[in-house]
């Protein structure tokens, strides 16, 4: 069967991607936060997925308000890097692992998802820059991706508990996936962050430092969380934190935490990834 | 969901509705020919679809607190801040009142280098 | 609170829309079709719902393969019949039960739930012809409407216990709305069909007339049958059967059946409808 | 989802794959301009769309057996029947492989009337 090989989680924040195509990654405001990256780089470079799980928010670009999906699975061949006001971002396109994913949707309808299945679609820097971060800007990328698109833009959002289950089906995807593919989850977006209103540039470095030492031992007080403790713990667009929760519920109760960084701020962002391996990994 | 935070607006339905029109058209620079249109003729570009008044004072002056508070969902509006462009520290600025210096280096506790 | 005055499930075949555009009703074909229908729209005039929730599928208008919903719900004020080939059918435009339907998407979102949020969408005959058989075609719709579209077109498509999950939500959404708002529930699709393949004309009238017997009184069989049990009894565009266990579960547990009605073919369907009421309803 | 029901092809994800560009060369004549540009030039319409050349064979002659087999989903090839007009249970018989009388009155069971 698959191989889930980590868990990794990571901001998304779109100023990294823009700092790295302007040549900034080794500025003083920038080096301290991309150095922090290179043991994880290093561990992705080490245990060479074949698939990276994607799970992040559409930031208006894919979707618009005319039709919200709460959750979205891309199941194409391939994504290429949408112009989201900018034009496209001049990285690679995207190589999709389409046979896992359709395996995935069967499982998230049989097990009481409702996911809206995507043939054509393409991704923005939610999904670029942890790429970006992870495994560089090489030619072309060394592993195929599953898109996962959450809802973290208008309300309703997911709850923390359901992002959690979700990450127990993609588990189950996993673990009744017949073949050698190594895969890895990337859970994206946060840390702290608001953007809008007068509390806007709000940054919580405490309760981000306690996620980044919390998420791997001991989750379940994230999963209970309500999405208002979210919004005023984390900013209104910190809540998109939940994402993690894909990822950490993916992996097993035991975890052990390999590598943690955190950097703020990164433009109005509290910054950092983390890298989980299953505690009874071989 | 209660729209209860202090000094945090979520954009639930009513923000939803009375932005559609602005969130709209802000979504429509996703695409280069709209960019051009926009740029060559700011005021006939925001007539096609059909702000409020406001709104579209909001938009021709970049006045972007009043942009979030008519509607404007902060990640479409982020596209016509990329036409001047403006950067996104100016947004949360002008959001928070603050000048761009305090807004960065004091709430956002960035750290000044040489 | 609001009142679920009552469960109603109809066939949507097309062929009944081209049927009463071209004035076909009292034809020999359809006489006695139609004519069933005169005691359900009785029923409909005198219990005066003042919103119709209508649970349907889209046939490939408003949705394309390119992104697939599972489950979508429209939030808008308004609706438009959509051009599925042959134009625009000449039905008034539907007036959406903004509020409602908002409010139902919360509950779904609680209730893990992942619905595709409808602000633009325009609705098909799955929608129209139901409307047109139990309102007529008045020159405005006398109620406003809430529309339910389920994915019965790709696989994977629901089950049906997710479908009768789905009913259980909108019930309790209904007992959540706090105003006079009297709520009528429109199941829809099939009966047994069967459009595509060898076995294309494929009837099961023991098992439709099966289906509309117990329905009402003994629906859990219907609720743990497998998606391939309803493709083999009832074809495989009859599985969208499942669609009226969204409507049966909102109802109570015990119903009266107040009138059914089955005819066959029209078209290439086994069509029918039935009424329900909740047994201890005032 | 089993495949395996007897002459019940079920839309899963090879069917899809297979006949996405001829369901969405169908889905298109839902806007009436496509529908007057198929008419007006069926096989150059086609030629926009990337059918293979047996998809594109099995449109032109209106064999709607093949356009099934060839991973055409139902309710898009429905689209196309509504260009001649061709009704719907013509399409039922062909793929039943009967005549049109013996689907309707035999294998639908449809009452002859007057
Ligand atoms: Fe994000
Ligand atoms: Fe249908």
């Amino acid at each position: 069967m698959a191989e889930l090989i980590g868990g990794l989680g990571t901001s998304h924040v779109p100023s990294i991607g823009v700092a790295l195509d302007r040549g900034l990654r080794d500025t003083p405001d920038w080096k301290p936060f991309f150095d922090g990256y290179i043991p994880a780089q290093k561990w992705m470079a080490d245990h060479k997925p074949d698939i990276a799980v994607v799970i992040f928010n559409d930031h208006g670009n894919a979707f618009f308000l005319d039709r919200v999906p709460t959750l979205a699975v891309g199941v194409a061949d391939r994504y290429k890097p949408i112009d989201e006001g900018w034009g496209p971002r001049a990285v690679p396109d995207f190589e999709g692992a389409s046979a896992f994913s359709w395996h995935f949707v069967d499982q998230l309808v049989e097990n009481h998802f409702d996911p809206l299945v995507c043939r054509e679609i393409d991704v923005d820097h939610g999904l670029q820059v942890p790429m970006e971060l992870f495994f560089g800007r090489p030619d072309a990328w060394p592993v195929k991706i599953v898109p996962i698109f959450v809802n973290t833009i208008q309300y309703p959002i997911p709850t923390p508990q359901r992002m959690w289950d979700l990450g127990r089906v993609l588990r189950r995807s996993i673990e009744s996936w017949l073949t050698d593919d190594r895969i890895v989850i990337l859970g994206t977006g946060g840390l702290s962050h608001q953007l809008q209103g007068t509390r806007a540039g709000f940054l919580n470095r405490e309760a981000d430092r306690a996620w980044l030492d919390e998420i791997g031992p001991n989750p379940e007080k994230y999963r209970s969380m309500s999405r208002e403790d979210y919004v005023e713990t984390f900013g209104s667009e910190g809540a998109e934190l939940i994402m993690w929760l894909v990822m950490r519920g993916a992996m097993d109760a035991r975890v052990k935490t390999l590598h943690k960084h955190y950097f703020a701020p990164a433009s109005m962002t509290g910054a950092g990834m983390i890298v989980l391996e299953n505690e009874d990994a071989a | 969901m209660s729209d209860q935070i202090p000094e945090t607006p979520l954009f639930v339905r009513s923000h939803g509705d009375i932005g559609y029109p602005l969130n709209k058209m802000a979504m429509s620079l996703c695409q280069a020919e709209n960019r051009e249109a926009f740029k060559a003729d700011e005021e006939a570009f925001l007539d096609r679809y059909g702000l409020s008044a406001d709104q579209k004072r909001a938009v021709m002056d970049r006045d972007w607190e009043a942009m979030v508070r008519l509607g404007g969902n902060l990640f479409f509006i982020l596209k016509i801040s990329a036409i001047d462009p403006v950067p996104i520290t100016a947004i949360g600025a002008a959001q928070a009142g603050m000048s761009h210096d305090d807004f960065v280096y004091g709430r956002l506790g960035k750290v000044r280098h040489g």
